[in-house]
């Protein structure tokens, strides 16, 4: 069934006032009771998918703490974003992650940041903040200041740390330093022999107060730099989502060059990281020269990044308003070369390596996630495209230059390791051919807009799809030139959660690669601590203080 | 007493060799990878640095843990005075094919045990890896010896080595299968489960360090070349003269390793229950060549 | 006296206390074709037992303090330390985040108060991230291979005009002097 | 066993492409954000790059008692952005090529620039670097460029009607 924008919209005025923000962007107001309501029709009948929640302290303004709800419909090419206001003195709000479980991280880490409650949250436990954070602080409130925090916090380290008991199973701990991961997250698996029964994680070791910093010090066209840190590997999507949430905030006209240039880069970016995570995962199925064959071809995207931008990684190429740096004919004549170097290779290795026995069998039919769970998680990216789920934001919610060219989105059904591997090999040469079409057909013109003036606590919602996913970015402008709210979701966030759906009943020696599978960022995600799946742990073995103290 | 000497020099040669062997491993592997690659030497500089560091002692380690690596280090010596090398001579009359499983083994064993009592879950699923593969691996190698024996109507390694001729079809296949044991044996790709890196952080060796490290990676190459040592002999043929063997036997043991290495850089790791179905699967196959043996075919 | 025990054979774990993966990818580099830090007898270890020395990238965050002083005790003396990144040498952008305790120097405040433990040799390696080449010159630095190139300087102005309402409204005079 | 050969060619029809680095120099791109350097001749002070710069890796102190101020660029927190670079008034920081810039202390990572700090001809106090009130009377009007060795607060009370140019 097919709705049209016009019955959504009628729909939806039904239940508060609609404001439409920018173009395909809606805002809409309802009153507490009808948040879950209203969430149910968009995830479930209309189509959409829930994107993430945004907690928010607008006292300061007009008196209430808010929290918004995204939602995308990729049919109607629309984002809505459901708010609530919510009373300061008793900050509640009923949950929807009964609903759509999704939202289950989203709501902890509002709770976590601004200590609103959300009725009917199966498990509202702390998320995000370290183990030894204090009860009753909400950091991301706006009377909280941070650096007295901080002061505070340093000198008595230790306070509130409650010892974490051992509990007396067999427990293997993935991380947080995990050679398969190179970052430092936490997977508990409760294993019977050599196969998981049951599966935890324990993350956000990665948390740098990045919305506080951001909020509290930097100012409007400083973001983007922290932005870019954000993920290491895919942080010039998260740059560019940030600029475009304030550009749509602001309504600024990006030149078509510089709209140009970000997609140009914002694929290379893909290209890279996909062939990183064939590395990777290579490498975790135990097959190196896999690992350094593909990292060879790879260096030299990063050389050609190096050549456009000035850096491998962190291209630092955006302010609000446009890009730094143009491309010359010089440089797109070399990155057409490498291209066709990078295709020829990367094809002719691939093909043959996917095809290797060992690799075959150890991820078809490996780490297992179902349309319907896939659905309820709110996965996105290459993890719900191998789940059949045909979403892609470049398609259906176009930014940048992708409404000029011309791609195909990969679907595959299996919803395996095996056709995760697929959706992104796939991408790859989609990417280099689309980065040709747009090296080839780069408009002249400006590269930066020319007025570019932002009007105080204007709301704009930036939308990238990220190497990992759909990356969503909310933004509240603020005065003096700063950000009054600024949350960005990283596409492992939503992720993450299906893990531990795919590791259940899998063998030990495919943890590793289950988990790669997703390709989980984990810096993106970690702004939180334990997800409490029913144990069914049919035979202890008894082994003292396991990992706990030793695992590093 | 003569021979006491030669079998010193012998083991001493190997003592040093092994580690030389396995950098010329990872110079090839690295070459196959399109890299440069480590001085062939890389591997004792390893060794050297490994043992000049302390090996760090926990409350919680026994006995069983800091022994260990000590025992499994004679156990290889041992092993390595019992075979043939650089030349013929050897303390093989102190013992049989019987001995050399048994040395083998018990340091499959104690390298369990003492990973074990480390305390460390990494170790203890490496461990338990380990004794899974390592009994299914020696009873392959006991039923190959087997093939041997029945081949000879012997146990003595004195008789075994060279096994050809006879050109019987028994003897050909229990020597490329027993090469097949020996590459699952010395923890190569796709078959090094037991110190899977990504899986499980280097398994077994994770809670050892310093010197105790160096000494088990230490056996670890000399249990390589032991494997190695019977593969060239039981196939260099005795008429061979005498002086001809010092140099026969390391060019055949590096080829050896070589065409080793080769396999291993181009394998995946398999999955626990894969290896073991794929050592099951040899278990029949060597049971047939053995009835074939008896016959002597 | 560690460096010469290193100079041959360096075994490293990395630990990421809270990067955001670009220096990770960084360090991962290094260990591929094209720079193949084998050739110079560095390997990643996975158990920090078998290290020699420890690289840190990212800030240290406070979540990952404790496993951080674990990673690092867990260490054989010698040892040394590579901290990657900005963010490793100085905290980076996060340096006064709530959840960020800081670079290594604030790390390092914190075992010497708490821990008693001795300072290690450090290589510090500036770069967002640095170029794996960056990486591999710390460690040519450090085994001392390359010269160290980058020195504080400390600049001290010493001939100043007196700032006088006649200089000033002829500026253009003095500065067409001067030059 | 197809597809292994396969890359075994490959391999080796690529050939070992490691670089000789640390032995031998290496190439580094043209535009490459490299280590950022103050030419010490053309900083004014003026603490734009300061403003600008989101890691705070340069900052900028005034010490009253001794009448100077302070740049200090500390590369151990530098992100190579390149800003500073974007908003120098005089071109006097630049990011260079440099990318060798590891040491053994962090002592090494720092810059600082010391200017002499001008005083103000009524109050005394030094309220900006001599170096930025010259190069900001090369763009002011000659009438008002006296007013330019006063304070900004001195500035106020002697003239309201003269719009201060430049902000200290």
């Amino acid at each position: 069934m097919h709705t049209s924008t016009t019955e959504i919209l009628d729909l939806l005025s039904k239940y508060g006032k609609v404001e439409k923000v920018h173009e395909n962007t809606y805002f809409v107001e309802v009153s507490t009771d009808k948040v879950r309501e209203i969430s149910e029709i968009l995830h479930w009948k209309l189509g959409g998918h829930f994107s993430v929640t945004v907690g928010s302290d607008e006292r300061p303004i007009n008196g209430y703490f808010k929290v918004y709800h995204v939602f995308l419909m990729d049919k109607q090419k629309l984002s809505i974003i459901v708010h609530a206001k919510i009373n300061p003195a008793i900050p509640k709000l009923p949950s929807i992650t009964p609903i759509i479980p999704g939202a289950n991280w989203h709501e902890r880490e509002a709770h976590d940041f601004f200590g609103i409650v959300f009725e009917g949250h199966p498990n509202l436990e702390r998320l995000i903040l370290p183990y030894d954070w204090p009860e009753n602080v909400y950091p991301l409130r706006k009377d909280v200041s941070v650096r007295e925090l901080r002061n505070k916090l340093l000198k008595n380290r230790n306070e509130g740390v409650k010892e974490r008991k051992a509990e007396e199973k067999y427990i293997v701990p993935i991380g947080p330093y995990h050679p398969a991961l190179h970052e430092p997250e936490y997977f508990e698996l409760y294993v019977e022999g050599e196969k998981i029964i049951d599966a935890k994680y324990k993350g956000f070791h990665v948390h740098r107060g990045i919305e506080k910093v951001a909020e509290e010090r930097l100012t409007i066209n400083q973001i983007p730099f922290i932005a870019e840190r954000i993920c290491g590997i895919c942080g010039y999507t998260h740059n560019v989502a940030y600029c475009q949430a304030v550009e749509n905030a602001a309504g600024i006209e990006v030149p078509s060059r510089a709209k140009y240039i970000r997609s140009i880069l914002l694929e290379i970016e893909r290209v890279h990281s996909h062939l990183l995570w064939f590395g990777v995962l290579f490498h975790l199925l135990g097959f190196d020269t896999g690992f350094m064959m593909i990292w060879l071809i790879r260096e030299k995207i990063m050389d050609l990044a190096e050549v456009l931008t000035g850096n491998r990684k962190t291209y630092g190429l955006n302010l609000v308003g446009g890009v730094r740096r143009d491309i010359d004919s010089k440089k797109i004549e070399f990155s057409l070369k490498t291209l066709d170097y990078v295709e020829t290779k990367a094809r002719r290795v691939l093909d043959k390596m996917l095809k290797l026995k060992e690799v075959i069998s150890r991820t078809k039919n490996i780490g297992l996630l179902n349309r319907s769970e896939a659905r309820k998680l709110s996965v996105v990216g290459p993890v719900a495209r191998a789940s059949g789920i045909n979403t892609d934001v470049r398609k259906y919610h176009p930014y940048a230059a992708y409404s000029e060219v011309e791609f195909k989105v990969p679907v595959y059904d299996e919803g395996d390791v095996y056709s995760r591997a697929l959706v992104r090999y796939d991408e790859i040469f989609e990417s280099i051919n689309m980065l040709r079409q747009l090296l080839k057909n780069i408009p002249k013109g400006n590269i930066m807009a020319d007025r570019i003036k932002i009007p105080e606590y204007r709301k704009g919602l930036g939308l990238t799809e990220a190497p990992r996913g759909e990356n969503v970015h909310l933004v509240i402008t603020g005065r003096d030139n700063k950000i009054y709210r600024w949350r960005p979701r990283a596409p492992s966030y939503n992720n993450i959660s299906s893990t531990l759906v795919m590791l259940k009943g899998e063998s030990l020696a495919d943890a590793p690669a289950i988990i790669a599978s997703i390709d989980p960022c984990f810096s993106c995600t970690d702004h939180l601590v334990i997800i409490d799946i029913k144990r069914n742990v049919k035979r202890r073995i008894r082994l003292k203080e396991l990992a706990r103290r030793r695992h590093c | 007493m003569e021979n006491i000497v030669f079998v010193l020099a012998n083991v001493a040669a190997l003592l040093i060799i092994a580690p030389i062997i396995d950098g010329i491993e990872r110079k090839i592997k690295a070459k196959l990878q399109c890299r440069k690659g480590p001085p062939i030497l890389q591997t004792w500089y390893d060794l050297v640095k490994l043992f000049k560091r302390p090996s760090i002692v926990t409350e919680e380690s026994s006995l069983a843990y800091i022994i260990s690596p000590y025992i499994i280090f004679a156990n290889m010596v041992f092993a390595l005075a019992l075979v043939p090398s650089f030349t013929r001579i050897s303390l093989s009359f102190f013992g049989d094919v019987i001995v050399l499983i048994y040395l083998i083994a018990s340091s499959s064993i104690f390298l369990a045990i003492g990973s074990i009592s480390s305390g460390n879950v990494f170790a203890t699923i490496g461990a338990n890896r380990e004794i899974s593969l390592a009994a299914l691996s020696k009873l392959l190698m006991a039923l190959v010896l087997a093939t041997f024996a029945t081949l000879k109507r012997s146990l003595t390694l004195e008789t075994l080595f060279p096994i050809i001729p006879p050109y019987t079809l028994s003897a050909i296949v229990s020597i490329i299968l027993f090469a097949i044991i020996a590459y699952i044996e010395s923890y190569k790709l796709p078959f090094d489960i037991p110190e899977a890196e990504p899986e499980i952080i280097d398994g077994i060796l994770v809670e050892y360090s310093g010197r105790s490290l160096g000494i088990l990676k230490y056996s670890i190459y000399l249990k390589r070349i032991l494997l190695f040592t019977i593969i060239v002999y039981l196939i260099l043929p005795r008429e061979i003269p005498t002086l001809l063997t010092p140099i026969l036997y390391p060019a055949s043991t590096i080829a050896l390793s070589v065409t080793y290495v080769c396999i291993e850089t181009y394998c995946g790791r398999l999955r626990i229950d894969q290896a073991l179905k794929f050592m099951k699967t040899l278990v029949p196959v060597l049971l047939v060549v053995l009835i074939i043996a008896y016959f002597n075919y | 006296m560690s460096i010469k025990l290193f100079k041959k054979s360096l075994w490293v774990f990395h630990l990421n206390s809270g990067s955001c993966n670009g220096c990770d990818i960084e360090v991962l580099n290094v260990l591929t074709p094209y720079h193949d830090v084998e050739r110079l007898g560095i390997k990643l270890v996975a158990s920090p037992r078998h290290a020699d020395a420890i690289v840190f990238t990212g800030p240290i965050t406070r979540e990952t303090l404790p496993k951080a002083i674990r990673a690092f005790t867990a260490i054989p003396e010698p040892k040394a330390v590579v901290a990657v990144g900005s963010c490793a040498c100085g905290g980076g952008i996060w340096y006064d985040s709530y959840a960020v305790i800081g670079g290594i120097e604030a790390f390092y405040k914190i075992l010497k108060e708490e821990y008693k433990v001795k300072i290690p040799p450090t290589v510090y390696v500036p770069g967002c991230p640095p170029k794996p080449e960056a990486i591999i010159y710390g460690i040519a630095v450090f085994r001392g291979i390359l010269r160290q190139k980058q020195r504080r300087t400390y600049f001290t102005e010493k001939e100043v005009p007196e700032l006088t309402k006649d200089l000033i409204v002829n500026i253009e005079k003095y500065m067409d002097s001067k030059s | 066993m197809g597809s292994r050969l396969h890359i075994l060619k490959e391999a080796l029809r690529t050939g070992v492409v490691t670089k000789k680095y640390p032995f031998e120099p290496i190439e580094v791109p043209e535009g490459f954000r490299g280590k950022p350097s103050i030419d010490v001749e053309k900083c004014i002070g003026c603490g734009a790059c300061v403003n600008v710069c989101p890691p705070n890796a340069l900052s900028a102190e005034v010490d009253l008692n001794k009448g100077v101020k302070r740049i200090i660029l500390f590369l151990g927190r530098c992100i190579f952005c390149g800003r500073c670079q974007d908003v120098c008034p005089t071109e006097a920081i630049k990011l260079t090529r440099e990318f060798e810039l590891s040491t053994l202390t962090t002592n090494d990572l720092y810059q600082v620039v010391e200017l002499k700090m001008a005083k103000c001809e009524i109050c005394g106090k030094p309220y900006a670097t001599i170096r930025q009130v010259m190069f900001t009377a090369k763009n002011v009007s000659k009438d008002q460029r006296p007013l330019l060795l006063l304070c900004s607060e001195c500035r106020s009370k002697v003239s309201a009607k003269y719009v201060s140019y430049a902000r200290w």
